[in-house]
């Protein structure tokens, strides 16, 4: 029986991935202050939290709604490059949200394909350019190949997550081409991406909670 | 950490505050960490902004023959598009607006998507981007350059044509033009302390100095032995040189501080770079020394070079009444 | 010590030349460390001058509406009679000249000698020494007060007066009237240090501030625990309103940082100091934050209140186009 | 037999005290850092410096010409408090040199004294206000009061030495009234005056070198 996360469920989701980020202050900005200018994790935290303050608020909308809210809260309050790309891409997963009550895995599915369209159209980025993307991308990656191959939903889940993990890692090798590494005469090569950690930790955290709703 | 603040989460928010009060001349909007021009004139408007901690940039900036109004992120951070749409609503006089944008991934984003948003309400909006570092190797394939000190003589020149009357396709292209003709290159000794994180991002050792350190604190292109101030100069002007020909030509020079480094060094830095230009026949019509792009507490400098025509000399000569550019 | 300076011994007259070589409107006198105005004017002329590393101080306040000579001296030791005699001569345009000295043993006894001995060449001068720093008790048995950042405000305002065409002994009088109405109170959170000796003269312990530190470096009058921004606002201008009742009137205010605080915190600052003064009904005539008088790359602030009739407050709103005090 | 210093010798003199000064500098930096601006042994040295630069063209000119050189020289190239203080002191000292080749014992007593007045005169210092007057008043006094009991002149010169280095610790225990030290909340009490330090040095110096001579 698969996991239906209502936009309570979701907020709750968002309420253990705000712990999750604020518990990793400093490592995030040791990676984003080797390659960066130091405040990805202050963005992730400041806006994750003002997500929390407004759960009230957020667990009452609709799926769309929701979705369009948290988007426009993130653009707003955290700025910089985090801000308008998690803003943007919960927009995008705003829209296919539309006429749905809950998230099931398909959609599931939908929401990170938005998501991950957005970001790469945003400012023409691709796989391989040592950003979020690359998290995020393999993620969804991992979603097709996974129900290609008819996983059980659990597996897909924690197929997903590794996924996203290990492509955030993967940026390791990376050569920037977006985002302030890509200003450092190494390009970062031999730094993890800040944006891909934390999009890994959204990503495994969601997992984790619709895993925990297919019980 | 020390530093003179409220709650670390306040800091925008009450330097704004305590900008727009000693100021009659300007208004400012709590909601969108906008500050704007009082005075309204049928012009084009001028949009500038980015993240906080640049200090005077780029709420200083604000005033007759320069900006119309100034939007701010948080600590290094891009405003979201909110914000920026507010900044445009308030410089717009009828006329369109420009936005100068300096070459960030997130301040590109942001602002596109609100030029995007600003235009749907039929607001007339061009933009150009400030990418005047040479730190960073020019590139159509990644980001490219950074825009830094150089963005105050896009805002003092597209402003001086603003306000004698351009058209917006006028402004942009003598802002496009200067853009083309600005270099800059920058060098950092300490680093800043985001008040957030409330410790510094990185350290550099007594005898270190970092070339090429962004003004967001990004590391920069090379560490090496801090040498005098001949030879900062030397290492500053000549990787200018060797990226654009100024040889011959009339520059407006800008020898800017960091935050944490006070003006006698900028003068003695200043010495320096005049010397090297005078060396290379290249003239000096006008000098600015002090505080304009700044990184918190970082102290360092960078030099700043654009090359004139006579159209660039007389707008970069007309008056300006911003709070920390007078001409 | 990280510093953009090449020989420490010669600091002082490279940041000079420096200045000197972006200011077309001023001459630079090496010998004698002496920066003019080159516009001559029958006016009574007006020199400043004291140790190096307070810049913009001296030499930034030299220009239409200030001063007409800035006297520089070793950092942090005023200049010798010498260099003052020729800073007199050039500020000297035949309707007499006036000191404008800080109250520091070695100022006074260095700009006395220099009156006494130019006098013999028919110059006629007089004097004013600024004590502003209520940090220090006054007293006629000791030297009694500092002069500090007030100091500004003189130079405006006596150089307004003297533009204006005033005489020396009116000159000299709104002078006098100014420094009467002067309060200033400044805290400190970082040492200086001299580039002669490489090494800060003292460590603050990472929660602690100096109440009352001079702008020599001079300890201050406490060590305190730091606090946030509204508290020490609250210190700084109780401080001032302890010693000088402004309550009902219209005031100047300076908030001034010592070189190596960041506008930011400035403007944070002077938020807290405003919403102070706005609730003791003392009203805000004009602000002004930035860098006026530093010392080296101290950390800090000052808080200074000039008290206004409508005399000087025409005279500090009248134009001045000295580099770093435009008004 | 009395020692009889020439402008040579007193030329030699000052490059004796001048490394005195110099190998000095840390406790001397920090005796002014601790009450004042910690300029002091740069003003000194500084200005000591350039006199032995000077030692050629010094030691040509009169005794009188040679202290009102010096005297103007200190006055410029010093500046601040030390500077003004000891380059007038020089200056009063010429004028007690009119018309003598060398200084002896009894000159020496008279430049001490025009020093000393002259000192005092400049911004009514008086013994006591825990200044470099502190080391050269108690020095005056003691070839006072060591002439009238009649003391060899190597006791004298002993004497003299003796006073100034008492009277300089003694400033440890004053409240300042001239000087730096008087901004202070507690007047810097408990510090020794750097410029009774330096004062004594010099002063110390000068009774080593007449002694010396005086072989
Ligand atoms: N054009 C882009 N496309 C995708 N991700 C990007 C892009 N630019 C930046 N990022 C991501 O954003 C992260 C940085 O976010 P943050 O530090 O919050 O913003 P800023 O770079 O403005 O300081 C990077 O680590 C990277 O993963
Ligand atoms: N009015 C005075 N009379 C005598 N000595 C003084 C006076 N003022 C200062 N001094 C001496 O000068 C010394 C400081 O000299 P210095 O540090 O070179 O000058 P400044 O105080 O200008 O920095 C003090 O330690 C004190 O001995
Ligand atoms: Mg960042
Ligand atoms: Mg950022
Ligand atoms: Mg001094
Ligand atoms: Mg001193």
């Amino acid at each position: 029986m698969g996991f239906k996360m209502s936009s309570a469920d979701y907020v709750d989701y968002i309420n253990y991935a705000a712990k999750i980020i604020e518990k990793d202050g400093e490592y995030i900005t040791a990676l984003d202050a080797a390659t960066g200018d130091g405040d990805h994790w202050i963005n992730m935290d400041t806006g994750l939290k003002k997500l929390v303050s407004m759960e009230k608020e957020l667990s009452q909308l609709s799926l769309q709604d929701m979705m369009k809210k948290i988007g426009m809260t993130m653009m707003s309050v955290i700025g910089g490059s985090a801000g308008v790309l998690y803003g943007g891409s919960y927009i995008a997963a705003s829209k296919v949200c539309a006429g749905k009550d809950v998230i099931d895995c398909d959609l599931l599915g939908e929401i990170l394909e938005a998501m991950r369209l957005d970001i790469m159209n945003r400012n023409k980025s691709e796989p391989g350019f040592k950003t979020m993307l690359d998290a995020l991308y393999p993620a969804v990656e991992a979603f097709k190949s996974g129900k290609d191959a008819g996983l059980e939903e659990k597996e897909l889940l924690a197929l997903i997550k590794q996924a996203a993990d290990e492509g955030s890692k993967s940026t390791a090798a990376m050569e920037a081409v977006r985002g302030r590494a890509c200003y450092q005469a190494d390009k970062g090569v031999g730094h993890i991406d800040p944006g891909s950690v934390t999009m890994a930790y959204l990503i495994g955290a969601l997992c984790d909670w619709a895993t925990k709703l297919s019980n | 950490m020390k530093k003179i603040i409220n709650n670390p989460n306040d800091v925008v928010s009450e330097m704004l505050e305590g900008f727009a009060r000693g100021n009659p001349k300007i208004i400012y909007f709590p909601e969108f960490a906008v500050i704007s021009r009082k005075e309204k004139k049928r012009k084009v408007g001028l949009v500038s902004g980015g993240g906080s901690g640049h200090e005077p940039a780029h709420a200083g900036y604000v005033g007759k023959g320069m900006l119309d109004a100034a939007v701010a992120g948080n600590v290094f951070s891009s405003p979201g598009p909110d914000r920026i749409i507010k900044g445009i609503k308030e410089a717009n006089n009828g006329e369109g607006v420009l936005l100068i944008i300096k070459n960030y991934a997130g301040d590109i984003m942001n602002f596109e998507l609100a030029k995007e948003l600003a235009e749907m309400e039929d607001v007339q909006i061009e933009y150009v981007i400030v990418k005047d570092d040479v730190a960073v190797p020019d590139s159509t394939y990644s980001t490219g350059r950074r825009g830094i000190a150089g963005t105050v003589f896009v805002h003092k020149i597209a402003g001086a044509k603003a306000e004698a009357g351009g058209t917006l396709e006028e402004v942009k292209k003598v802002a496009q033009q200067t853009i083309d003709n600005i270099r800059s290159m920058g060098m950092s000794m300490s680093p800043c302390i985001l008040p957030n994180v409330g410790k510094p991002a990185f350290e550099l050792a007594e005898n270190i100095m970092e070339i090429g350190m962004g003004i967001h604190g990004e590391p920069g292109v090379e560490k090496t032995e801090i040498g005098n101030a001949s030879k900062i100069a030397e290492v500053l002007t000549n990787r200018i040189l060797e990226d654009m020909d100024f040889i011959g030509s009339e520059v407006a020079l800008m020898v800017n501080g960091l935050g944490g480094t006070p003006l006698m060094e900028l003068y003695i830095l200043n010495n320096e770079v005049s010397k090297i230009l005078d060396s290379k026949n290249i003239k000096i019509h006008r000098t600015f020394v002090g505080n304009y792009m700044t990184s918190l507490e970082m102290s360092g400098a960078s030099v700043t070079l654009l090359k004139l025509n006579d159209e660039l000399k007389e707008l970069l000569d007309a008056p300006s009444d911003a709070p920390s550019f007078h001409v």
